[in-house]
């Protein structure tokens, strides 16, 4: 097993050219031995073409990849110690789960023997024993994506490479497999590099996680750290589902404590008064445009006669069971979503008020995006 | 649906079906049925057989005696022609499907323009006489060469769209494994197009098997002659006798029948492993 | 990757491109070039010009009186018979992709199976013995029977696959808007395999236009004969011209040109329209 | 607009013959006027079948199918007033988004005019003014869709019928669809039913909600009851997510009260003392097994101390940011999963207590898997 150096890391297409484009812009990053690493964000952001040129399936165009301590830019794909499941699973079909998993194997011209020990290994470890004879148009999209991971174990890789492979599994299976592979990491005890657009596999299965935009790197962190202390709107905004609300306006001095006031698209916008952590946030900021954040899990419903409520009226209500998902207006005119208990039910167009819980709320800057 | 609607469907389907059936079979049917007629019986009847003693067998004896000989020198040319066509039509295609270089659009456009020009008979005929000064005259090489040169343009292109659409992970995963372009051919590309390659394939054979320009003009020797150009032969003498003809063609076609019930396998195997698209 | 198997596979696709344009190109490069020359000039130096005084310009003179009055023959009948294929075509394949009845599949390989078959020449010469006592003898209508009846089996096989692909939503969706099948293969069916449907005609059209066979054996009148078979004429008397051959068969590419001009933006858009599968 | 009545409605595949398939068994659904009814459950249950029977595309082979007061059984569907909506979008990639939406009514022969008004109105509805000249291809998938839904609006059904049209899409943008289709319903005032095998769509979505299993109907309930008060325990499993945990058990008496004991796979199962309620059910059963049932979020961690405390190992942990997912085992030998605040942090392997909300369980009969 080995970590991963990724140094300077740059890929332009076509460069030179009129269409060239430069997909990953010089990305450091320290993936360390025997860690799960997720790369995650929206598609285009340049987190599979990172995850390619570790592979040795995309050039690099600049910076340094090293693998352990060797640097591999140069090496082709298959001395590089790694192994690479596919979202569409890219299994033989015509070939038997056998071998399509000892396929890499006979290719080295590795000895039947162990070839067979190293295939029954791995379809131990994923239940696939009883299935090694038939072919992968027989098996579910479960059972398929295991295989493509089977060919990866037998290989015994140094890293583990996984581009969005359970993009084309069902909701069900998809949150089966995911617990299936955090499994497989503790008992492999590998480097694994996972690439995935869903905020929640990166959630619940990362080590760490790097929130990847246009090419570069927005923050590396732990997933409660990443949910709770966003270094910026656009990671506040892609972790977490429902997303965080953001509210624009501006901070302005009252009574000696800071006071946010959105400005409205239409009608009059709502007022808080900040506590102390976010005054001294908003201090930072004096005068300049702030951008005011709060995640639906931390909306509540009150009276009208509480202090701090701010009115809204209820545009659709989505009852989850055991909660409900409330689609909100402000007075303002804008849009945004709360969570809250379903306990009792809602009327379209029907006026509320709520409260924002400011121990967990943040600011950012309207012009960088990063928190204050 | 209703009643209605499905026995109006029903009889769309019997009509498309028998429509199908006539167009592909009759023509077959009347070959027999004139393979034993004379050729005052087949004016007077060329729809059914006649009443069985007044079949003529010896139609079947003349075309027998003429066919005979060439039936090893048909096999050989079409049958070594086919696999060349195959190695060429192969590498080409998954070049133009696989490899991105510049003007590579371009490229393929031109070699689809050969497709358009005089080709075949125009193309061949000067490079055989090319072979002939380089030695190879009257020789059943020079026409496995020719079939070999000739017409792989639309295979190219139908293989081509074929591999473009294997999804590209299969061969990266191949790639990651360790195996190089010729791993990935035999490995990815021959089983998951096995269906369109047969068809390509047994299309090269029938087009050489039937070929008879070729033969005609370039071979000299009467013993490396194929069967259609013998049959070629027994047509031009004198009077048409139909009769023998057809018996030449119902022989001629036996090795085919027997390529059909090998590949027919072949044919269900590969229409039924669509597995990459589900 | 790194550089160095960058610069082999560079080497590769070098290799491939050269490989496939000098099959593609040669022969009618050569073609063009024998076509200036005389017999003697031929075998002296097969492969390029000679310095433009000796050039034989009447090689094409000769040509072009012996296949003036044959291309609006050849035409007519390239013409008319890829038009009815194509139609016989697209509903044949539409109702076996779409359809289902008892036996479908049976019917289906019987269909191939008659690919394997002695098939165009031994089917066609039959039928038109027949058209010859319905009183369409020597008449270009029969060479476009002739061409109508042959060969669709390939196309049906590679168009039926294709609607196949074509996802049944898009079928069911004009079907509840009160599209009966005639709409459906209208707005679907031939957009959607455009590429496809002219590479099949195309092959067909190059099929009826190379085709010498037929009309050598079928044609009584000399007013009536298609290109290819004045050409092969030519070929017959006495010695063979080889220039004055190649200038002909330079000059009846000419139409052929022409189509692929015009088809080619057709190609293109074929090419690029796979919407649906995206 | 028409309410929809299906009356013994029965599908058997290949009738007769030994590949024979009954897909529908003979289902009773009445779909009110103006309903949002969703068909959910999951691939096989016929929900599809169903869709297809009432949209003329599949053959009726027993029953009878009413829009509004007429039998339609025998009517062609574009003769049905019914309009549908595909998960594929069903485009012609060659025809522009006008093209598209406008081919149903040019097969009708309509006037350029009307034909011309009513798809400028659908593309007003949608937001897809801008896009009118555009080819599919240049659409997102989110556009595409709206763009079927115009082609289904331009034609003025009586009943619209949506095949799963959002299991294209991905997570965000089926979100926003979601409540797009909702509003959608609201605006046009519509009959609407809407194949799904998505719960969350389907619990988000209906009016009311009627879950399949194998041609049957399992239950036909608006949202919060089904998840409140399965019928059964198909039911209990399908709707929610992660979904309810079950535990095999029997009940006997203790002290005047019902006591229910976890059946081992080894170890030994854990005990609870039922309340009120859940004895009541109980008494039903009394002697035979009964399976209970509790859902995640109603899983508290409490102390050893407790006197309901459950001992539990824990196997994986999942933080969502809001919450955590705990896949626990019970000292018996039982997996489940439990949803817990994500304020403190869980290692793995570690052993808690917990206690399940009595008032929110429920007991299913074993064998006939119906509630108590």
């Amino acid at each position: 097993m080995s970590s991963v150096t990724i140094d300077k890391l740059d890929k332009t297409y076509s460069p030179g050219k009129s269409d060239s484009f430069r997909a990953v812009k010089g990305i450091d990053l320290h993936i360390k031995d025997k860690e799960f690493m997720v790369l995650v964000g929206p598609s285009g952001c340049g987190k599979s073409t990172t995850l390619r040129m570790i592979a040795g399936l995309e050039e690099i165009t600049g910076g340094t990849l090293k693998i352990g301590d060797r640097i591999v830019n140069d090496v082709a794909p298959k001395d590089r110690g790694i192994a690479m499941v596919f979202q569409n699973y890219a299994l033989y079909p015509h070939m038997t789960v056998f071998d399509n998993m000892a396929f890499g194997l006979k290719l080295q011209k590795m000895p039947r023997e162990e070839i067979k020990r190293r295939v029954d290994n791995a379809a131990d470890i994923l239940g696939l024993q009883t299935m090694l004879d038939r072919k992968p148009k027989a098996l579910s999209g479960g059972q398929r994506q295991r295989v493509a991971v089977g060919r990866a174990i037998v290989r015994q890789p140094e890293v583990f490479l996984f581009d969005e492979p359970l993009s084309n599994l069902d909701a069900k299976m998809r949150v089966q497999m995911r617990t299936e592979i955090s499994k497989l990491h503790a008992r492999l005890d590998a480097t694994m590099i996972y690439v995935t657009h869903d905020q929640v596999e990166a959630m619940t299965m990362g080590d760490r996680i790097c929130v990847m935009k246009d090419g570069n790197i927005m923050q590396v962190d732990g997933p409660l750290n990443l949910y709770n202390k966003p270094q910026n709107m656009f990671v506040a905004g892609f972790i977490g589902s429902p997303p965080m609300n953001f509210f624009v306006g501006n901070v302005s001095d009252q009574a000696g404590a800071k006071k946010f006031t959105e400005k409205p698209a239409s009608g009059t916008g709502f007022e808080i008064l900040l506590d102390n952590r976010l005054s001294e946030a908003a201090a930072k900021q004096s005068g300049k445009g702030v951008v005011f954040g709060v995640r639906p899990e931390d909306i509540e419903i009150v009276t009208a006669a509480d202090s701090e409520a701010i009115e809204a009226a209820i545009d659709v209500a989505e009852p989850m069971g055991a909660e409900t998902f409330l689609y909100l207006t402000t007075a303002g005119g804008h849009n945004f979503i709360a969570k809250v208990q379903a306990d009792h039910s809602f009327s379209l167009g029907e006026k509320i008020f709520v409260r924002f819980d400011l121990a967990r709320s943040h600011l950012f800057d309207t012009a960088t995006e990063n928190v204050l | 649906m209703a009643e209605k609607i499905n026995k109006f469907y029903e009889g769309v389907k019997v009509g498309y079906v028998g429509f199908v059936l006539f167009f592909a079979f009759v023509p077959l049917f009347i070959m027999v049925v004139v393979s034993f007629k004379s050729n005052d019986q087949f004016l007077q009847n060329p729809w059914f057989f006649d009443s069985p003693d007044t079949w003529k067998w010896e139609n079947w004896a003349v075309a027998w005696d003429t066919v005979n000989g060439y039936i090893a020198n048909s096999i050989f040319v079409s049958f070594t022609g086919t696999i060349v066509t195959l190695v060429i039509v192969l590498m080409c295609s998954y070049a133009i499907a696989r490899f991105n270089f510049p003007g590579k659009n371009i490229i393929f456009y031109l070699v689809m323009a050969t497709m358009f020009l005089p080709g075949t008979v125009a193309a061949l005929v000067t490079l055989f006489n090319l072979l002939m000064n380089l030695g190879l005259v009257n020789s059943l090489w020079a026409l496995v060469v020719m079939a070999s040169v000739g017409g792989q343009v639309a295979g190219v292109f139908i293989l081509r769209n074929f591999i473009e659409d294997i999804p590209k992970e299969l061969f990266e995963s191949t790639q990651i494994d360790g195996g190089g372009h010729f791993a990935q051919i035999r490995h990815i590309v021959l089983p998951l197009s096995a269906s369109i390659i047969s068809v390509t394939c047994i299309m090269d054979f029938l087009g050489s098997w039937n070929q008879v320009i070729l033969p005609l003009l370039l071979l000299r020797d009467d013993a490396l002659l194929t069967i259609p150009v013998g049959l070629f032969r027994l047509d031009g003498e004198y009077v048409k006798q139909y009769g023998e003809l057809m018996a030449g063609y119902a022989i001629s076609s036996v090795p085919l029948l027997v390529i059909f019930l090998f590949s027919m396998k072949f044919f269900v195997k590969g229409l039924a492993a669509g597995a990459v698209k589900g």
